[in-house]
């Protein structure tokens, strides 16, 4: 697959204007993930209401991979449930590490299907998790710190 | 030979290199980072690959036939990599890349100068993170204070501002700097600095990393009391590096790593310890690695340093003629030839003002055979002082041809516009 | 296969081993050398060409072509080396021999556990100086007290004697030892050693550095927290160690060595690290080490470490039957082939009862082609203990045929009538 | 040359019998040096006379060219002037180091030529110099223990 169908559409769509960007309250855990092969960093909040996911806000510098997998990854997750966005990670992180061998679901993972030209190319996997490692590690936060 | 062409020595070492060779897919391979690492010639690998298959035993300590023949190779790579800087074997400290070798300079100065809480230590800005971070961690363990030269918008050192500031004084113990900046290319001035460091007592360290690869080198003249440098820039193995140091100081110095072949008398309750350079060298040295770091010494060598310089100077002007050329594109560091050497980092933007970022340019260009480098070539810092996340860096060596400078010009356009089509 | 020869193992690879057809002068060479370090293979000397010849580039920060190949390289040299030992891939770090290693060792758990003048740091005399000079210099630092295990006659750990002196305690934080003396050959009890340091809540630190080359390796099986070894024991290249660490303790260690690649964030006034293993491996890899060292592994593996141990064993079984047939020799350490690795240390005396020295004896060695190592083998506090200065040392490994060690016997009663003749 | 041919009837006779051996008084220095490949040690005492080295006494041990050389130096500098004994021990390094294409001196040299031999085995030629290096530092530290 050439360089030019990875970057889909899609992809170039959520760079560009990037869905949920900016730091907000409220929230009940803020992280920072780094990939420090290349530099990209993100600052990450999740605000839970309940069981569900209230809000998903970030401050984030990098790649058009990584800024548009974290975009697409807001529109995913917000309004759904805790459990429900831990299977959409699941399965976005299933479909990366597929090598593009896997038919991912466009019923479930949406605009997140675009990303699998990605998986073809291994050293940018870890850009397409950036956002999804960081959004699972403000949630187990969060969920910490209501059980204490 | 006035009617060569200014990049006959390309030409004359490509055979040498079969990497070189190598497809992208339908696209040549242009290597354009060898800042990052440089490649090998055939010499250089047969050279290890004899000594393994030949001659391989320990050294030292070994002393039957297979033993000699070890040492004498070890040592005799040694010799040419002193006489290949100008300094004498007993002076070259091998360790396992300049990382290392600035750790061990870090470790051992601080004993030895007894380092504490009123002392500090100097470095810069532009750094390499192995020249900031050993010193982050001196500091810490020792309550010294590290403080650093800023750098002015064209990519120098701020002599000025750090002379206004009094950033060296009589607490400064340690001063540090690299000869040739890994990102910026910019070429510090060495014998200022040392001069300044010796002005006020303190002990001048040279990460010669980038500098030792591309320009000939005396190491006596550079003024530095020691200088680290690394095996696979220079056409070298991997595993190897160096430290060189003054003899004199370099006796004073504490060992820092300790074991076998760096003693004198081991006792259980206490031991004693070697003269340098096996001080420093605790363990099975990287044999085979020197080896073929002095394989390395003499290819070069037997090019003439002058002329390896010299082709880094042509095909890196011609590279800033192209780079300048290409709409929004900026050079970070100097944008002249003066004082620069073989790297070159840059920003590109669209139209529009949106920057491609340097890990989507990078890999449009490898999608075309185009190898550069993106990120903050570990120089987190430098990239926070110029206001950017990262960039894309390309980097040259005695194989790079203009051919390659012209694939790199045509693919970043090529990239430019495809993110610019994505915008519209 | 019942009727295969009990030594079928080094007919079957000595063609891998070209060095071994060597002649030195009129005699075969016969290298009885490999504990100081082994010969290399064909395949493993091919495998470094070919990654420098084809897919040479730094890694993980380069992200092109070449750099993936070089990454996935690197990293598949990891990963084998972790299956070879029965560990996982985030558990190895890479270093420049075992020596590192064993410093690494020393300078992380130092400052992990607070180390101070109230606690103790438990090592054995019969250790390499590599296992005992870091962890005086440790002391030093800390202001900690260095305890050690006294041997028997018979050159095993003197257990009884440590336990009736106290010698493991409260105070006791780090016991340390080696899986295989290198030069009684003594196979120490690490399970129990393990389990005695764990028992007074101390971190147990495993040199195994003749044992991964000799025998199967599970390490999660000998109960050790830290295991070191090195590359060039073990048919793979020099430049290369291995430090193998539970990862939740690894996870907890402070960075030893700082600069490129260990790091997570640089800022001048603080930085913070990389997780295991990348935290311990500043700077450059030894990249092309690493995949000499995978496909070392590999050549092991395929063999089978149950034949490489079998084969030990049975070449060490008839090198000590035939030298125990000889008048005046005698063998330091354990005599019989239990709990016994392949490395056979011994003095030689005339009938006059006069030691002949073993750097006389190794050089008369040598000029038939037998190669020995005569010397402390960097385990002076051993021969101490055992009253001698030094001693003549004989090792093996899975190419050792039991012609040679005919040729050693042989070249032994020479050497030994000809200094008889000299005091007649 | 053979092996044999190099450890001749002097050298072993001087190894069996070393000359001078055994750590007296009175002396004005004494050194220890080590051969840290091989693990020789000596420890080596001076006494001067004046410009005259009275004695030279030492505890050793190491290999039969190491013991015997030491032996044989002993012979050599006792009686002799400081001076001459410095241009013997030059004599005799230039001979070590001339991997036994000097033709040595015998009139000056005496025993010591026997050890032009060991000069073609460059392994052996630090062994051979061991007790000459630690009586020039011991007679360097006994002058300048007299200046002060
Ligand atoms: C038992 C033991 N420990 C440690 C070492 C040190 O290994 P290296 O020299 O590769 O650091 C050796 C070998 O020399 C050894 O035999
Ligand atoms: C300026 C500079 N210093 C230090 C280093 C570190 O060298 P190594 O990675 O071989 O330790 C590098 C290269 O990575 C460099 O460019």
């Amino acid at each position: 697959m050439s360089v030019e169908a990875m970057y889909q559409e899609i992809i170039l769509d959520h760079y560009k204007a990037k869905h949920h960007a900016g730091l907000r309250d409220p929230y009940e855990a803020e992280v920072t993930h780094v990939n420090p092969s290349c530099g990209d960093e993100i600052m990450l909040r999740v605000h839970l209401d309940g069981d569900t996911v209230a809000d998903v806000s970030y401050d984030a510098v990098g790649c058009s991979i990584s800024q548009a997998s974290t975009s697409v990854m807001s529109d995913l997750v917000i309004g759904k449930t805790v459990d429900e966005g831990m299977a959409l990670a699941a399965s976005f992180s299933e479909m990366m590490h597929s090598r593009g061998e896997i038919e991912p679901d466009e019923d479930v993972l949406e605009d997140a299907v675009a990303f699998v030209g990605v998986a073809k190319f291994p050293a940018r996997v870890k850009c397409a998790l950036l956002g999804w490692s960081a959004w699972k590690d403000a949630v187990a936060h969060a969920l910490a710190a209501k059980e204490s | 030979m006035p009617d060569r062409s200014p990049f006959w020595l390309a030409d004359a070492v490509r055979p040498d290199f079969p990497i070189l060779a190598r497809r992208v897919g339908e696209w040549p391979l242009t290597y354009l980072d060898s800042g990052n690492t440089s490649q090998k010639p055939r010499q250089v690998v047969d050279a290890i690959a004899a000594q393994y298959l030949e001659h391989n035993a320990n050294v030292a300590r070994a002393m039957h036939l297979l033993g000699a023949e070890a040492t004498e190779a070890f040592e005799g790579g040694r010799a040419k990599v002193a006489s290949f800087i100008g300094g004498r074997p007993e002076e070259i400290v091998f360790t396992k890349n300049a990382s290392e070798a600035l750790n061990l300079a870090a470790h051992a100065l601080g004993q030895h100068l007894k380092l504490g809480p009123a002392d500090e230590v100097v470095t810069t800005v532009m750094e390499h993170h192995s020249n900031i971070v050993p010193w982050q961690l001196l500091c810490e363990r020792t309550g010294a204070t590290l403080r650093w030269f800023d750098v002015t918008e064209s990519g120098r050192l701020d002599l000025a501002q750090a002379h206004a500031d009094g950033l060296l004084n009589e607490r400064t113990k340690i001063v540090t700097a690299a000869w040739v900046s890994n990102v910026l290319g910019t070429v510090n001035p060495v014998i200022e600095l040392a001069a300044r460091a010796h002005a006020v007592g303190a002990v001048f360290v040279l990460d010669a990393s980038q500098g030792v690869p591309q320009l000939p080198t005396a190491v006596r003249d550079l003024g530095a009391d020691l200088v680290a440098f690394t095996g696979h820039k220079m056409v070298g193995p991997t595993g190897i590096g160096v430290l060189w140091g003054r003899y004199d100081l370099l006796e004073k110095l504490p060992p820092f790593l300790g074991g076998g072949e760096m003693i004198e008398i081991v006792e259980m309750e206490r031991s004693t310890f070697a003269p340098p350079p096996a001080r420093f060298e605790a363990g099975t040295p990287p044999i085979a690695q020197a080896v073929g770091l002095g394989a390395a010494a003499d290819y070069l060598s037997a090019l003439g340093m002058d002329n390896v310089a010299a082709h880094e100077r042509a095909i890196t002007a011609y590279a800033l003629e192209r780079l300048n050329a290409i709409d929004g594109l900026r050079i970070l560091g100097p944008n002249e030839i003066a004082d620069r050497g073989g790297a070159i980092a840059f920003t590109l933007a669209t139209p529009d003002g949106a920057e491609v970022h340097p890990h989507d340019l990078m890999q449009f260009l490898d999608s075309r055979g185009v190898a550069v480098r993106g990120g903050h070539h570990c120089a987190r810092p430098l990239h926070k002082r110029f206001g950017v996340q990262s960039s894309t860096r390309a980097s040259f060596y005695l194989y790079t041809t203009p051919d390659e400078i012209d694939r790199l010009a045509d693919s970043l356009i090529y990239t430019r516009d495809f993110f610019t089509r994505g915008a519209a």
